[in-house]
């Protein structure tokens, strides 16, 4: 039996797992972080030194003790709590407002955590704590496991960007953390990745917030590779043509997607691959790199939850089963030792 | 035995008629941007999973 | 840059022509396409440049001119001009890292899409049938109702499909003065499965503009009042997607994992076919779909079939099997397609009156 | 800058300016709406309560006449 921790509203990957598993002969269970909002009911005991966890769904509870292995797919949607309107009726304290939000999401994250710590025993594919890489150091051990990587500056000061553009020429920025969507009513605002040449350099203010620059690197096209249990798959992006794309693929261009078609890694990018993955005790994840026009392949971030459809679909990989096939082996594996 | 080359402006090569291409299937519109895209790249990071951190 | 030792091993080839993995020639017997499984559409190429994307593959513009004693030069350049302004591929250093698309299909439903018909005398339970078709992991449904179908007759349907499998529901029903634009509209919201409406025998043609969730509603004023009505073969059909391109190298595109339960109940491949592996009220689909021929039919595919398999369309056209151009031979054209891939030509549509019935294929 | 972009930097408090890293200054906005909605509806199959619809990638019957023969 495969524990599936997911999330209840659009998840077509996880439901075609589930349908992998079915058609492989292997049941699961899958549980949503909604459940920890009253899509289930919910019992957690703890006395005389024995803990037990239920969850009951129309009078049924779901077997989780039965679970042979666990696959964190995703979880709930933490802030939910924080981005909702106003907790208090009368909105007249903003400050106390945000106060009972933000203890809200930690609550949540205590029973989460809870849940987590009582399927430990078992093996896991993706795991909660590890969700979530710090982009230096991921580009510092990635040059350690041999990957060119773009130069990269952290800095508040005018000046020092300056003499970094001039050594680097056009740079980029993007955050140091993650791609933010901030919902503006009819409107988003997206901070992707974004260049400054020198004249934006000069019209920034001597000083500001810490922000992350990077050399910008003259791509012929992107790679981004799911890996799963040592193995890469690997997908080419010409976002290069389109300028839309040209500086962040995510920003699409409806009209003409870009392309993206299989790529056979070289087999020492593969190496280097396995030994960042294992350096980092990550099992799976999305690696984003660069191929220059002059041939060289440089290092750009992972993504921990690597999200494989966009992958697997273009390149008909078939990842949704390799990945039911492989959890289903590591509940084999969880049986016999 | 070498294939002659015709032009492609020929009538021949020239795309089908909008009223032969209009698609009567579910394939009509063509769906650039498959959920899975749309939600896996923006939804690639919760903030549960961002968080991480277990203080 | 902290740079490793540069990747490539000399200096980079001189680029050649690599078409996308996604974009696949297709040979016919007067002209080729080329299939863009990614952006959903196709062109058309000479045999000529069929050949030079096929044989010549990974080999310079230079060296093809060369084989060719440039006789061509001109119409050479005029294909890889075409070729790029239709970004159906790309000037390529390293070609051997990008290889061909697999085309093995793969699906973990037993069953990807049924057919359930329906008419002023079924007695349809439907919730017994969707529920099986559930069990089957079926995600696509198609509902053709051949009588004038009252709302409340298409909400009875609608409901049993609710918290269950399927995907999408394509509803086909006889008009009816009620079922107005608004009131299809709203039964389309409160089922967000339905994907699409065809009201036929309807009094004037009209084509809604699709709701924002794409769901399209449409009136037709031709009747389709019998599965002899199916089995049409035309562009309006053509589908250019990578599933059903690769489902076609193996399968036959109408048939495969396709389960289909007749106006009488009687559990079919197609409702036009006169084979039948059961009653839906006596025999369960489950049952049906182990008998042993019942998946016969599934595999023949476009290049087993006469004249089709030297059609350039094969990949993107979706077969039909029960009303054949030679009744008596199984893999004999699709009666109802009016294209001769010879003269690359549409004949005029012979005008089939609804009443002539083929035998069906496996009779 | 074009009127897009500088609009959430601008209605940034002063302070806020100062905690806002460099990125804000180039916030890229679109309209939040894609282009199609989802259709989600419940499935207890899946214990999901957005399962995803979607019309099927090829047609299923096809009783349809071709249209500009209409």
């Amino acid at each position: 039996m495969i524990l599936i921790l997911s999330q209840s509203s659009m998840e077509p990957t996880t439901e075609e797992v589930m349908d992998c598993l079915e058609a492989l002969g292997e049941p699961c269970v899958r549980l949503n972080g909604e459940d920890l909002d009253g899509d289930a009911a919910l019992r957690f005991r703890v006395e005389a030194g024995t803990a037990d966890l239920a969850f009951e769904v129309d009078g049924v509870e779901l077997p989780l003790a039965e679970a042979g292995a666990v696959w964190f797919r995703r979880w709930l949607h933490e802030r939910r709590a924080e981005i909702s309107p106003s907790l208090l009726t009368a909105q007249d304290n903003p400050k106390l407002d945000y106060e009972l939000r933000r203890h809200l999401t930690l609550e949540s994250r205590k029973l989460s955590d809870f849940i987590f710590s009582r399927l430990a025993g078992l093996p896991w594919l993706s795991h909660p704590h590890r969700a979530s890489l710090n982009k230096l150091d991921t580009l510092n051990r990635a040059a350690q496991a041999g990957f060119a990587t773009p130069a990269t500056l952290v800095t508040t000061e005018r000046e020092a960007l300056r003499r970094f553009c001039e050594t680097h020429g056009t740079v980029i920025t993007k955050p140091a953390g993650e791609v933010e969507m901030f919902l503006d009513g009819e409107r988003s605002h997206f901070l992707f990745t974004t260049t400054l040449d020198l004249a934006a350099v000069d019209a920034l203010p001597a000083r500001f917030a810490p922000s992350l620059f990077q050399e910008m690197v003259d791509k012929a096209y992107e790679l981004r590779i799911f890996y799963l249990a040592g193995e890469c798959h690997a997908m080419a992006i010409f976002s290069q043509a389109d300028p839309q794309t040209q500086t962040d693929f995510r920003r699409y261009n409806r009209e003409r997607p870009n392309r993206m078609v299989p790529y056979r890694l070289r087999p020492p990018t593969e190496d280097r691959i396995r030994r960042l993955m294992a350096d980092l005790g990550l099992e799976t994840g999305s690696l984003d790199l660069l191929q220059t026009r002059d041939g060289r392949e440089v290092f750009l971030e992972i993504n921990p939850v690597g999200q494989f459809g966009m992958v697997s679909k273009p390149c008909n990989y078939g990842l949704e089963k390799k990945v039911a096939q492989l959890l289903m082996r590591k509940a084999a594996d969880g049986r016999r030792s | 035995m070498k294939k002659r080359m015709e032009r492609l402006d020929d009538e021949l090569f020239q795309p089908l008629t909008a009223a032969q291409q209009r698609r009567i299937t579910a394939g009509s519109t063509p769906v650039t941007e498959t959920p899975i895209t749309l939600r896996e790249t923006f939804g690639e990071v919760d903030d549960y999973i961002r968080d991480g951190d277990n203080e | 840059m902290t740079s490793s030792e540069p990747n490539t091993a000399g200096a980079p080839r001189e680029p050649v022509f690599a078409l996308f993995a996604c974009c696949i020639p297709v040979k016919g017997a007067r002209r080729s396409v080329v299939c863009d499984l990614q952006r959903q559409s196709f062109q058309f190429i000479p045999n000529g440049l069929y050949e030079i994307l096929t044989e010549h593959a990974g080999k310079s513009v230079a060296e093809i001119k060369g084989f060719y004693d440039h006789e061509y030069d001109e119409e050479i350049d005029e294909y890889f001009t075409f070729l790029l302004h239709h970004e159906l591929g790309f000037w390529c250093g390293e070609p051997d890292r990008f290889p061909a698309l697999d085309l093995d299909w793969e699906t973990p439903e037993r069953i990807t899409n049924a057919i359930l018909d329906v008419d002023d005398g079924s007695r349809h339970d439907y919730g017994a049938i969707l529920g099986q078709l559930d069990d089957l992991g079926c995600k696509a449904l198609e509902v053709r109702c051949f009588h004038r179908c009252t709302l409340n007759g298409l909400r009875a349907i609608l409901e049993a499909a609710r918290h269950g499998r399927l995907r999408s529901i394509d509803l086909l029903a006889g008009h009816l003065p009620e079922l107005t634009p608004d009131a299809l509209e709203s039964l389309a919201r409160e089922h967000p499965r339905v994907s699409r409406i065809v009201v036929h025998s309807a009094p004037e043609q009209r084509l809604m503009p699709p709701l924002r969730t794409g769901v399209t509603i449409e009136y037709r004023t031709e009747v389709i009042d019998s599965p002899r009505c199916c089995g049409q073969v035309h562009p309006g059909y053509f589908v250019v997607d990578f599933e059903t391109f690769a489902e076609g190298r193996k399968h036959n595109t109408c048939l495969n994992r396709k389960l289909s339960v007749d106006a009488r109940g009687e559990i079919k491949n197609c409702p036009s076919m006169t084979r039948s592996f059961g009653n839906v009220r006596e025999v369960s689909l489950h049952s049906a779909l182990a008998q042993r021929d019942f998946a016969a039919l599934w595999s023949i595919n476009k290049d087993q079939i006469a004249i089709c398999k030297d059609c350039e369309f094969r990949y993107v056209c979706t077969d039909c099997r029960a009303y054949l151009r030679d009744a008596a031979d199984l893999y004999s054209k699709p009666s109802k397609c009016t294209y001769d891939p010879y003269t690359a030509e549409w004949q005029p549509p012979a005008d089939m009156p609804a009443g002539i019935h083929t035998k069906g294929a496996s009779e | 800058m074009d009127d897009d972009r500088k609009d959430l930097f601008e209605r940034l408090t002063p302070e806020a300016r100062e905690l806002a890293p460099v990125g804000y200054r180039f916030l890229h906005a679109s309209p939040t709406r894609a282009a199609t909605i989802m259709r989600l509806v419940e499935s207890k199959h899946y214990r999901a309560g957005g399962y995803v619809c979607a019309s099927f990638r090829k047609p299923i019957s096809k009783c349809c006449r071709q249209d500009d023969e209409l």
